[in-house]
């Protein structure tokens, strides 16, 4: 761990693209993801629990998307990109406000 | 660049990018420049946790509708399917405009950009169609909090997509003035950052807010 | 029965002599500086010199200053408490005003005094310390100072025009909203957090990028010093907490100037959303001021033993498992909530959890002391009172996160005596501690040592004083936020005394503002640059430093370099060789951010007084400074070789 | 030298009998929290104590060790104390300061998951009784549910018998803390809160508001008169017979933020408090509803199973 803290000299390389095959297979994968998400669900494929589960499945699926095909999120100019480092503890953040909301404001009420 | 100038953000590595040969995005290329999309990186991470914030205030508050109408009743099925083909087409343009810009190609890059910025006004304008709608049939930020929540969350999402366009069209300007330079590279860079984020953030506004509206009140 | 000054409600707020007082010393003071600034016609260089500048030094002297004008305002406010407090039924203030006194003190001391103290300090040394010649963003840097200087103006001036918020620091709806709560005094509290907010989060941003990529060569992060790492603990959570902040502050606001339903009763509003959501914030914001502090001692206790930090690793790694845990215990806030008891043995623990890495802390400092020579230099001092007032407010701290003993401790003066000791113990000492520490690098002589004994000891003293009697009186029932009590509950004689605690401390702040008067005039120069013998690089450079800092960026081989080189004689290594030397490129003054910070101001007033057009020609002059930032093709310039040369010359370093 | 030890063996001495001062005058009845009147009280007093404790085995040796070293490393001319400049690191003892914190924890973290469970059900087996708790601007409602009986700014409890109280407001959320029969909870709009207390002896005790709640919060003054049952039940009775009735415009005059005295009431208006708590928002907490529901199949006297609109809502939570 600590070898890695330390990883911030070493020049980093780009990819560099001739022709745009990652802006064209994610644009493709993100409509693929939409439909699937707007069929399974607007359709009634299956029943509430499942559906929920499988749509913000493939809503997740969709932040990689962007992440990688259109944000280059592993770019950087030297060093350890810092930022998905940023984005990971920021997502670990984002599900605890999220979900320790939900569960705070359910109120299993105190007393039985 | 000169490499006879220390940068204040240069100290290491400021004439370094081109010495292995390898290929480096004109909007790398420059020290200040990789400091800037970092220091943006990091603002989107607290985006992301104030768009947190406010889902997590939808959420628990979807269902107190108080004498308005629920999201099933009040949501157009159509309507939001539009919107999310649009704003991911937009996405994918912006992302033809960074890939014309990392080819130093200016006319490609302004024609990207302008067909991302005209999608984003098409969306607002879906969206804004929508609102008006709502509130003409009395469903106003003042009729429950189920209403106050959805109008905030997403016209939230809505002002930065506006943001973005004016942003984008100040770019478009520059981007004709001056041409792909490290700065205007930058800026192409940064905007499409922005831009591909809201994406992510309209995603799950669709999936938690208008698709979970719809299959159960 | 209604004592009589219940039955009127009026937000006048004529008639009281306290106003008139603040008006009077407003206005004095206002006539005061405008007639010395033009009697030495000192406007042009003020504008040149401070208003416009980008330089992190200066940002942070002004930092420093409007902090401790803060500390004033608030610890009078502090002082008129204790006074009503004194004892039973007495009628200094009535409850309109103290109501709006503990909510000013509270909000005033975390947010405009104890964050700007604290990005005084991050300013004025993280650049330094780390080899680099300003921070990332210096002209955001410039508007996150001025931003927060306009937010704490229209706090401060809530006092005399259209009446101070009264609903605590805190806030909570729906007593803060509008339904219980009409005028503008709420809405000056949230128009002015939610403007420093802005602040605040461009300063996190701006310092973690600083720190992740503006190192010197050679600064690995693991040979950063501590009070530099201490800052990447901050930042991360000023990124991910402020943004709660602003929703939760911007929720409020719709609910009240545009009657929509997040927190109201009405309506299917919840206000126990808000209480969830400011804690989002609240909770890691006392981490964001303890942090620094916990940097700040780690190199103090280091440069006065004469001594490494003993355990710089797990100094590290518990500093980023603080800022890890504590966005997971924000609800030991309200455990009386009844949210459930799973989620309080959740939080409860959680809490609990954050007394070992700080624990480790404290205990790698006893043990940097351990083996070494301890000097006794003033910023040692306050190091020294801080260990054991800070694990005794930890303690207490530990106690309240026992869930079920909370109900009983909740909103009592023990949790107040538990939050001044840390604040006071651990914040306030950390901020002193420092100011003493790094005044000579910023002004070049140091304080004296003979008053600042005396202000240590009347404030410590006064510390015990004014606060260990609180616990005993929240144990005998006594509620934080009355404005007076009932004779025959016992807590007259405590009240007392802990007034008495609190006279002491004003009588040491007073000694400490005499300290630095003294030291103006009678100081004595720092000419070496590194008065205590320093470690780390800031203690390399002359006292203060060049504009830009480093004529030449050195390499860095070590953790604590500077000491490495001085240990083995070899500090010639960071000599400046007129060859070396190359243009240096800046960033150019700038008048934007204080006409940015200008117009935040009166968008804050647009929205406070519900003048929407104000508002908004404020918002449009935000919008068309940074239009105009951006067009802007030349922001910085070169300083020549000549003048660097000459600079250097005239230090002595060439 | 022998001066400053003399000088230390007075202030320890001072110390030690100053600590002992309070903790024999804490089982005084002004120091509310330390002297429990009830189980409820004395199971929170049990955890204090124990936390105290434990906190007391860090903290003294943390300070022995602060004031040792202090003492030992001084930078004095001929100190003889080793100086090892570059003693930086330890494994043992870091493994000391973490692992012994670690253990404290894990037993003051047991300690209080289980404390937490206990508190949510009633102190002792027998037949509870039930009031309920409105905090209005600026005084407290009680009402009784099984004898249709209300007061303002006191209550009658009986001794020895777990008392449940069901806790709302219909102002700014306040927080109903009896210190001496035990901890506090909130009372907040919408929300029906439950709270199990009870009284071991007959007494007097001191409550309060324990939430700020604006201009009138430090007149939130109440207390709980604890009597033996057949008292309670004679006073019931007294009340019954000779008291006003609370009438709905006598409610809506409370309502107004104001201050008022001790009342007393023999009735008050059907349902107040369930339409309270209901449109205050109660409406959407599925929480809210059970307990609402839990009254009135538990509390023994209880008349809330009749409520309009409970049988039908009830089944909606999710
Ligand atoms: C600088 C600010 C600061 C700091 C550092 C802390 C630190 C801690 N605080 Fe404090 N707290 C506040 C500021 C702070 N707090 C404020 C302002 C409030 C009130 C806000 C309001 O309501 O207005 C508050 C309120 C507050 C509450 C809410 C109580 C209530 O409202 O009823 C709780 C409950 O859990 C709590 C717990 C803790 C804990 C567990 C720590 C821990 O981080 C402490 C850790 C330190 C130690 C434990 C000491 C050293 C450790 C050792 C020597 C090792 C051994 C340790 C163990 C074995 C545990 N605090
Ligand atoms: C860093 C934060 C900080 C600091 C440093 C302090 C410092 C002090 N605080 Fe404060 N306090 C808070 C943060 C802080 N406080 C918060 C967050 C609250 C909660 C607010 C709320 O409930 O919403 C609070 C609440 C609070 C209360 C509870 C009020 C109540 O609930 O009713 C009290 C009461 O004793 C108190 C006292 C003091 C005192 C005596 C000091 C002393 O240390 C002050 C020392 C004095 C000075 C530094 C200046 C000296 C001034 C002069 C010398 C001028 C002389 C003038 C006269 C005598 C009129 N504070
Ligand atoms: Cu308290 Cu819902
Ligand atoms: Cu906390």
């Amino acid at each position: 761990m600590m070898n890695f803290l330390d990883d911030d000299t070493k020049e980093r390389k780009f990819h560099e693209e001739n022709f745009p095959w990652k802006g064209i297979i994610g644009y493709i994968m993100s409509i693929v993801l939409t439909i699937f998400a707007f069929w399974f669900s607007l359709d009634h494929v299956s029943s509430l629990g499942p559906t929920l589960f499988v749509i913000l499945a493939l809503a997740v699926l969709q932040i990689f998307v962007q992440m990688f095909m259109f944000m280059h999120v592993t770019e950087s100019d030297k060093g350890f990109p810092w930022q998905t480092f940023g984005l990971i503890s920021g997502l670990i953040f984002v599900i605890a406000i999220v979900a320790l909301s939900m569960w705070i404001m359910t109120f299993s009420s105190m007393a039985s | 660049m000169s490499t006879t100038i220390d940068h204040t953000g240069a100290q290491h590595g400021h004439d370094s990018h081109s010495s292995t040969g390898a290929f480096v995005p004109l909007e790398y290329s420059d020290p200040d420049n990789a400091i800037k999309i970092f220091g943006f990186w990091l603002f989107l991470a607290a985006d992301m946790v104030l768009f947190a914030c406010l889902f997590a205030t939808f959420i628990v508050l979807r269902t107190h509708i108080a004498n308005g109408p629920d999201a099933q009743h009040l949501f157009d099925v159509k309507g939001f399917i539009e919107e999310t083909f649009i704003l991911l087409t937009s996405s994918f343009t912006g992302g033809m405009a960074t890939f014309f810009m990392r080819h130093r190609r200016v006319k490609g890059t302004v024609a990207w950009l302008t067909v991302t910025a005209l999608l984003g006004m098409a969306f607002v304008g879906l969206e804004i169609t929508e609102f008006v709608h709502d509130v003409g049939i009395g469903a106003t930020m003042q009729t429950s909090a189920f209403l106050s929540a959805f109008f905030t969350l997403v016209g939230t999402h809505g002002l930065h997509v506006s943001i973005g366009i004016a942003w984008m069209i100040s770019i478009i300007v520059q981007l004709i003035r001056y041409g792909i330079t490290p700065a205007t590279a930058r800026k192409v860079f940064i905007v499409n950052l922005y831009w591909h984020f809201l994406d992510v953030v309209w995603v799950f506004i669709f999936t938690v807010v208008y698709i979970m509206g719809v299959i159960h009140a | 029965m209604p004592p009589s000054h219940l039955s009127h409600w009026g937000l006048l707020i004529t008639g009281d002599p306290l106003i008139y007082g603040a008006d009077a010393s407003i206005v004095l003071a206002t006539v005061a500086i405008i007639f010395v600034l033009t009697k030495y016609k000192k406007w042009g260089w003020l504008w040149r010199e401070w208003l416009t500048t980008v330089d992190h030094k200066k940002i942070g002297i002004m930092y420093l200053i409007a902090a401790v004008l803060m500390l004033f305002r608030a610890g009078v406010d502090a002082e008129l408490m204790r006074t009503q407090l004194a004892l039973p039924n007495l009628h200094v203030l009535g409850p309109e005003h103290y109501d709006q006194i503990f909510t000013t003190h509270g909000t005033i001391m975390l947010l405009f005094m104890a964050m700007p103290f604290i990005f005084a300090l991050m300013n004025i040394a993280v650049p330094l310390q780390i080899g680099a010649r300003d921070v990332a963003f210096p002209f955001l840097n410039a508007i996150s100072f001025w931003v927060f200087f306009f937010a704490a103006m229209l706090l401060n001036i809530s006092f005399v025009i259209g009446g101070s918020p009264d609903a605590g620091w805190t806030s909570y709806a729906p007593l803060a909203g509008a339904g219980f709560d009409t005028g503008p005094g709420e809405n000056f509290y949230l128009l002015s957090l939610q403007i420093t907010g802005i602040g605040s989060l461009a300063t996190g941003i701006n310092f973690l990028a600083t720190i992740f990529k503006m190192r010197a060569p050679g600064m690995k992060l693991m040979k950063m010093p501590l009070f530099t790492w201490s800052i990447v603990a901050t930042s991360i959570l000023i990124i991910y907490a402020f943004p709660a902040l602003t929703v939760v502050l911007t929720l409020l606001l719709i609910d009240r100037i545009a009657g929509a339903h997040f927190f109201t009763i009405a309506a299917g509003g919840n206000p126990m959303m808000y209480i969830n959501m400011f804690w989002i914030w609240g909770h890691p914001e006392v981490y964001i001021l303890i942090l620094p502090a916990f940097g700040v001692f780690s190199e103090i206790a280091a440069t006065f033993s004469r001594k490494a930090v003993f355990g710089y690793k797990s100094m590290v790694f518990s500093l980023l498992l603080i800022s890890l845990i504590s966005y997971f215990v924000w609800a030991h806030h309200f455990f009386t909530m009844g949210a459930g008891a799973g989620v309080n043995s959740f939080f409860a623990v959680a809490s609990m959890l954050v007394g070992i890495p700080t624990g480790v802390k404290i205990f790698n400092w006893l043990f940097t002391m351990f083996h070494g020579r301890i000097r006794i230099k003033m910023p040692m001092l306050w190091m020294l009172a801080f260990i054991p007032c800070f694990t005794m407010g930890g303690m207490t701290g530990v106690m309240l996160a026992a869930a079920p003993a909370d109900y009983q401790y909740h909103n009592s003066y023990f949790l107040i005596a538990h939050f001044h000791q840390v604040l006071i113990g651990g914040t306030l000492f950390g901020m002193l501690a420092a100011m003493y520490y790094w005044w000579p690098k910023m002004f070049g002589f140091m304080l004296n040592e003979y008053w600042g004994k005396w202000a240590f000891w009347l404030f410590n003293i006064g510390f015990y004083v004014c606060f260990e009697p609180q616990y005993i009186l929240g144990l005998m029932g006594m509620q934080r936020r009355m404005y007076t009590y009932p004779k025959g509950m016992g807590w007259t004689d405590l009240n007392f005394i802990s007034t008495i605690g609190a006279y002491i401390m004003g009588i040491g702040f007073l000694v400490l503002v005499w300290d630095i008067v003294y030291s103006i005039k009678y100081g004595e120069r720092d000419l070496t640059g590194d008065p205590w013998d320093g470690r780390t690089l800031e203690w390399s450079l002359p006292s203060p430093a060049p504009h830009y800092n480093f004529a030449v960026i050195p390499t860095i081989t070590h953790r604590d370099h500077w000491w490495e080189l001085k240990q083995t004689g070899r500090q010639d290594e960071l000599k400046i060789h007129e060859q070396d030397i190359r243009p240096i490129h800046m960033p150019k003054n700038s008048g934007k951010p204080f006409l940015i910070g200008l117009s935040f101001f009166v968008v804050g007033w647009g929205f406070v007084f519900e003048w929407y057009i104000l508002a908004v020609l404020g918002l449009l002059a935000i919008f068309v400074m940074m239009f105009m930032r951006s067009a802007e093709q030349h922001p910085d310039y070169h300083i020549p070789v000549e003048e660097v040369v000459h600079t250097e010359t005239a230090l002595g370093r060439l | 030298m022998r001066q400053r030890k003399k000088a230390k063996r007075a202030a320890a001495y001072l110390a030690v009998s100053a600590g002992a001062a309070l903790l024999l005058s804490g089982c005084g009845s002004q120091y509310q929290v330390l002297d429990p009147a009830g189980p409820v009280a004395k199971t929170e007093l049990h955890l204090i104590v124990m936390s105290a404790l434990l906190m007391l085995i860090v903290i003294i040796p943390v300070l022995i060790l602060f004031f040792y070293i202090l003492y030992r490393y001084r930078d004095k001319p001929n100190n003889t104390a080793p100086y090892e400049p570059n003693h930086q690191d330890s494994k043992v003892l870091e493994i000391v300061w973490w692992g012994i914190p670690i253990l404290i924890v894990a037993i003051l973290g047991a300690y209080t998951i289980k404390t937490t469970f206990i508190l949510t059900k009633p102190p002792t087996n027998t037949t509870p009784i039930t009031v309920e708790v409105t905090s209005m601007d600026w005084k407290w409602l009680f009402q009784y549910p099984g004898s249709h009986i209300a007061t303002v700014n006191y209550l009658d409890v009986p001794v020895g018998v777990p008392i449940q109280f069901v806790l709302t407001s219909n102002a700014p959320m306040n927080s109903f803390w009896v210190p001496r029969l035990g901890g506090q909870e909130y009372t907040m709009p919408g929300m029906a809160m439950r709270l199990w207390l009870q009284a071991s002896y007959p007494g007097k005790y001191y409550g309060h508001g324990a939430n700020f709640t604006g201009r009138g919060f430090s007149h939130t003054t109440f207390y709980v008169y604890a009597k033996p049952m057949p008292q309670f039940k004679q006073w019931v009775q007294s009340v019954k017979a000779s008291a006003k009735p609370l009438t709905m415009t006598e409610y809506k005059k409370l309502n107004v933020p104001g201050i008022v005295g001790n009342l007393t009431f023999s009735s008050y208006p059907k349902n107040v408090f369930y339409n309270t708590v209901m449109n205050d928002g109660g409406k959407y907490m599925s929480s809210t509803m059970d307990s609402m529901m839990a009254i009135g199949k538990k509390a023994s006297t209880s008349n809330m199973s009749g409520m309009p609109g409970m049988s039908n809502t009830s089944g909606s939570s999710k």
